[in-house]
């Protein structure tokens, strides 16, 4: 155990540092995902090996060795310094590992470059209304007809579907086939005719995603990743890929430091939150969960780097994480009282209103990317090798 | 022996309940929440005599109890219906008639020509921006979360826990909408810059009766809200399929629907008996008032969060609207009193700290 | 909504007081099962009504008619004075309705008389190691040889086995039959050759229950209760009969009484730990809920009188109440820190060491008479109107 | 970066797995509950260096480090293994070596010849019937839940936090067997009718650095009790079939499990890190300790409560000995600081609270 480092690393975060305190000034701060600006801050962290560092050069990455602890520490050093990383979005995150692993040469060459400088956008429609949990039943269709797919139906908790360029999606291209075996990997423009887009308000008040209808939508044959009926395999190759983002600890740690400030600051009756020892005591126990959230986490990032099995750890943070990071919330709107009820132009919003925001917002992410019931099914089927439930009885 | 509700009872539930089944669907609500128009409603309830319930006989009302007030404020809940109801249908009538001299509003109350809005922020715990202090018949400062705003009347406590009635137009009060999650309960501040009012009583307990039965009805509504939404998770899970299975066929889906039943189920009677405790059980009343809005604030949270995790990802959407109970059942918890506050109110009623 | 009894009640009460006063201290306090004191106290309470309220006369009951506020009032009054009830235990409970129900004349005459005045001490046979949650699959088999059943097996959670004179239990006669409807009711005396029992020590440290071994237990044929295969519906028909005690609020006042005592009393550095906030909080908690039980069993009081429908509210008391009680035990097994880990001779041992004792015990009334699990299926689906599992595929 | 467990780190605590898998079944645990004697557990342990762990290599021992010692910990409580460990293995050492001057007791620490109870009562809060005071270097009062008893020598702290190294032969201390729920780990009681005694360091930290590193260690025993009893939870939930099922195949069980090992997977790292910071994070050490204890309770209540219900009757029975562990994680719950006092103890190492 050596929580250190080392030397060759030290060296690393030293240069990012110094790009950062000669270059961290010209990025954009809470700029479009389309200004110039964006785009050029895109391009420069490219260069400079922090934006699509591991990604071939040839495809319009900068081509650097995976390195897991170089990713982590220009990770740490652009959020200490407050810096965007540049673009992120499920094209950069999802399609382009999908494309590196599964694409053809031409669909790598026509994507992926314009993809990373931010000049395509990317969004994705796999959930429908009546695939959730069970998203293999998906039923969006898609017919070949001479030289086109003809796409019918809908998508749901489609993100940045208004600003997208370009859609990837799964749909039913082989309706007789077994369910996973009946789904292909298309790639469609957002502009082609036949093609609506609704924003879609959720509890928040925002409209964090959007539903997508498809009526008679051409796509060309060609727009197909892997072969016809492979698309839930090709969907599935870059599971892996995904950061587990949803319970990231570090964030959660900012959370807890802020509402432990808001503590402090607030008063009842002149007396400060922290004083009132029944929320203190909440509060702790809070700050205890991180505590073990964050271990778990370095437990991981370890595991990558040295080898090692961290399957469970891994498995566990998604469900822990957004539960822990609801109950933090959910902990400030608590003591806050009346306070925490305020909302939109309300002139007593502390904190931006973000603790009454986060707090549903969680509640969705517990159910969104796989609800907490659907995670506990795997943790005890993948983790513990518990029993799948039985086959059921038709009819 | 009868703990259970009359014929009467049930019948007056039932007519609110069909009334608001019929005219205040989900539809209704949402248009409520752009252009905060209840008008209709609030005719409608007064139509049933809900604004008079409370409003003794002599006034113009109908002189019903707490036990009543609770039944609609459950119906009110179940349905996330908008109206001017805490301030102007429980508290006011309370406070006026107990203080006296109150005829005339009193009688507009019941007829349902007078909205009261009530600020009691000062006597629950004021926060950093608030803050009522009466000097020389004058009074001063902030207080935020007024109920049924805008009003004619403000039913106001100071930091003394003195309690105040003061009419809309009055020189020196100014107020305005506060934007809250609950877009169903218009909600208030109040800025009063040298308002020149009297006490309305010199009774030091009629405050205290006051956030009882506030807090009994805010209780009520959650009960209300929080069926609602066992319901609608139950509809839901029984229509909803994934796997070539209604989602209410899984074990795990059942048991969150079972924990929520049994939550809640104890609940109603708890609301019930506090409710009975406010007019004639006089030792308890204070402290039931305190748990109950305390346990169901906790008991409303939980279902609040199952019920939309139920629902999977339309529960987080607008589109079935769910949000507007879930919301509702936060704004009653963190009302007149955050769950650990009363429980510390209930210790300190029993002089189990100083 | 009229708390109060009435002018009849409060008679009827008063008229209980006077028993109290002027026979309570005849009431053994203490006294084993067997004791001639015991008897003769169940005798007397017999005969003025007190037991045995509603059993007919001619079966050696007082032949009131049922009345629950009445029995209510007996068992407030009773344990107001604290003065023992009179016997319990499983034959008075359940075999005796059982009986009445379902038994012949001549079973009626030659059991319920004796099992009421104590002179007959039953236990029950239901509950086998592979037969818990599912209770309908138990294997304890009776085959009819001429005159006798021969039964062999195994039954497990037998309270009172070894001091029992009978057993009523149930055993598989029809092997070939559907589950539910191979089974049959049988009585016998435990003196009978092949039965050997053995106790069976819990996490509390006693021996609350026993496993009974049957080898060729020889039993007459006409030890049946109801039909050959209609032991399921025999046993069945009680079901209702059983007082809803696993959850008993009006014991988990009582308890929260005592825990209210215990942390004004007891200190840390002088301190009472009713002034330590965090566990304030957890009692006053605790209380609520406590509090929302009494209503409830009030309610369902209410409408066992006057009719009413309170079947959800019956429903979820076991569940409820049994968790209320598990977390109550443990909260004063917490605030009193390494003193709540003192038990049996241990000298600094507060109240008894009931508090860690039920705090386990509890966790077995969880788990025991239907764990949580089986009571959450009960009320989705008979309380809610959920859809059952779905038949499951063999093999 | 490496935070992951050293080659020799695994092996070490794989011998001790092997060690107590083979000569620690429930069987030995059982016969220990009865006669007490756990000589040959103690020796076992000591060939294989483990009560020389922290045992400077000068006087004799390994000089290992707190991690190790918890992987120790963590095999111990996962066979919830009798030993003299707390106060023998892990306090003395620590203590003594700090202290200085002690080195013959060191050896014979880890030599297996001598035991060192731990009595630190006091410093944790004194309940009604203890104390300890120490007047003109005499000691008098009362010490309870006293660890590795009976032993031969005592590490015991008085009201001003001073500790004391007390010989068990000393004149005018007594000390008797106490019976706790926890039949796996023999306590006692201390009393001292003016022991002739004198602190064995003058340095303030001392005791609190004890303090630390027992809790830990406590925190270890119920990581590796709580992952025994999900281990055990899942096999049997493997092989009991009801409804003609294994009862691992219902959701219900299922989830129980997963809800486990989520809660249970990140106090592993957790232990590790409050090891590691005992001997290389100094400023995160106490904090980290305390909250580690606090949070690993919790888990451990939920997990021991959690798999006994997966047995179902099975679980509430001697039959299987589950309660072993069941009772193993309340003892390391309530020793040297509950879990609400421990979060009290980490807001004030926050200055959140006076």
């Amino acid at each position: 155990m050596d929580l250190s480092y080392g030397p060759h690393y030290e060296a690393f975060r030293r240069q990012v540092r110094e790009f950062l305190e000669r270059h961290g000034d010209e990025a954009p701060r809470g700029a479009g995902l389309r200004s110039e600006a964006a785009l050029a801050w895109q391009r420069q962290l490219i260069e400079h090996g922090y934006a699509a560092r591991t990604i071939p050069r040839e495809y319009g990455g900068y081509g650097a060795a995976p390195d897991i602890l170089e990713s982590r520490i220009i990770a740490e050093e652009f959020a200490r310094a407050q810096v965007s990383q540049g673009l992120g979005g499920q094209g950069i995150s999802m399609l382009v590992p999908t494309l590196l692993e599964m694409g053809t040469e031409e669909q790598k060459r026509e994507f992926i470059g314009p993809t990373l400088r931010g000049e395509l956008v990317w969004c994705q429609g796999y959930s429908e209304p009546g695939a959730g949990s069970d998203l293999a039943s998906l039923t969006t269709s898609a017919v070949a007809e001479k030289d086109h797919w003809v796409v019918n139906g809908q998508k749901i908790w489609t993100s940045t579907a208004q600003l997208a360029d370009w859609m990837f999606c799964l749909v039913r291209t082989e309706p007789d086939a077994p369910k996973h075996q009946g789904i292909s990997f298309l790639l469609l423009r957002m502009d082609t005719p036949g093609i609506e887009v609704r924003p879609l308000v959720d509890m928040t008040g925002a409209a964090n995603f959007n539903e997508v209808f498809f009526t008679d939508v051409r796509v060309p044959l060609h727009q197909i990743v892997g072969e016809r009926g492979q698309g839930w395999q090709v969907a599935n190759a870059i599971l892996g890929h995904e950061r587990d983002s949803l319970g990231n600890p570090d964030a959660t740690l900012a959370r807890l430091n802020a509402l432990m400030d808001l503590m402090r600051r607030e008063t009842i009756d002149g007396v400060p939150l922290m004083e009132h020892a029944a929320y203190r005591d909440r509060l702790m126990k809070l700050q205890g969960r991180v505590m073990a959230m964050r271990c778990n986490d370095l437990r991981i990032l370890s595991a990558r780097v040295n080898g090692g099995n961290a399957t469970l750890a891994r498995m566990i943070v998604k469900l822990q994480g957004t539960e822990l990071r609801h109950d933090l919330e959910g902990l400030a709107v608590d003591v806050m009282g009346e306070l925490g009820l305020a909302y939109g132009d309300n002139p007593y919003l502390r904190d931006n209103g973000t603790w009454q925001t986060q707090y549903m917002y969680f509640l969705g992410l517990i159910i969104g990317g796989g609800t907490s019931q659907i995670q506990k099914n795997i943790i005890s089927e993948r983790g513990l090798g518990m029993p799948r439930e039985p086959k059921v009885q038709r009819g | 022996m009868d703990f259970g509700l009359s014929q009467e009872q049930v019948l007056l539930q039932d007519s609110v309940r069909r009334f608001l089944a019929d005219q205040v669907p989900l539809d209704r609500v949402r248009r409520f929440a752009e252009d905060g128009d209840d008008a209709d409603i609030h005719e409608g309830l007064t139509g049933l005599g809900i604004t008079g319930l409370l409003v003794p006989e002599a006034a113009g009302g109908v002189g019903l109890s707490a036990l009543e007030t609770a039944l609609v404020a459950e119906a009110l809940g179940y349905y996330a219906a908008p109206a001017p109801f805490l301030g102007t249908a429980v508290a006011a009538p309370l406070a006026l008639a107990r203080a006296g001299g109150h005829d005339d509003l009193l009688a507009a109350i019941a007829a349902g020509q007078a909205r009261v809005g009530l600020a009691l922020g000062e006597a629950v715990g004021a926060r950093a921006d608030a803050g009522v202090r009466a000097e020389a018949g004058r009074l001063y400062g902030k207080c935020l979360f007024v109920t049924d705003h805008p009003a004619d009347h403000y039913l106001l406590a100071d930091r003394e826990r003195r309690l105040y009635l003061l009419p809309a137009d009055l020189a020196g009060l100014g107020s305005r909408h506060l934007t809250t999650i609950d877009r169903t309960r218009p909600t208030g501040e109040l800025e009063l810059d040298g308002v020149a009012a009297e006490p309305i009583s010199d009774d030091p307990a009629l405050l205290s009766a006051v956030l009882d039965i506030s807090r009994v009805m805010l209780a009520a509504d959650t009960l209300g809200a929080a069926q609602s939404m066992l319901d609608q998770a139950v509809a839901y899970a029984h229509e909803r399929k994934q796997f070539n299975r209604p989602i209410g066929s899984f074990q795990a889906v059942k048991h969150m629907c079972a924990e929520m039943a049994a939550e809640i189920e104890p609940c109603r009677a708890m609301v019930w008996y506090a409710a009975h405790a406010l007019d004639h059980l006089p030792d308890e009343a204070h402290l039931t008032a305190c748990h109950t809005k305390a346990h169901l604030a906790e008991v409303g949270k939980f279902v609040a969060r199952t019920a939309t995790e139920v629902h999977g990802g339309m529960g987080f959407t607008d589109l079935l609207g769910l949000h507007y109970w879930f919301k509702r059942i936060g704004y009653n918890r963190q009302m007149l009193g955050a769950p650990e506050l009363l429980r510390h109110e209930a210790a300190r009623a029993q002089s189990l700290t100083a």
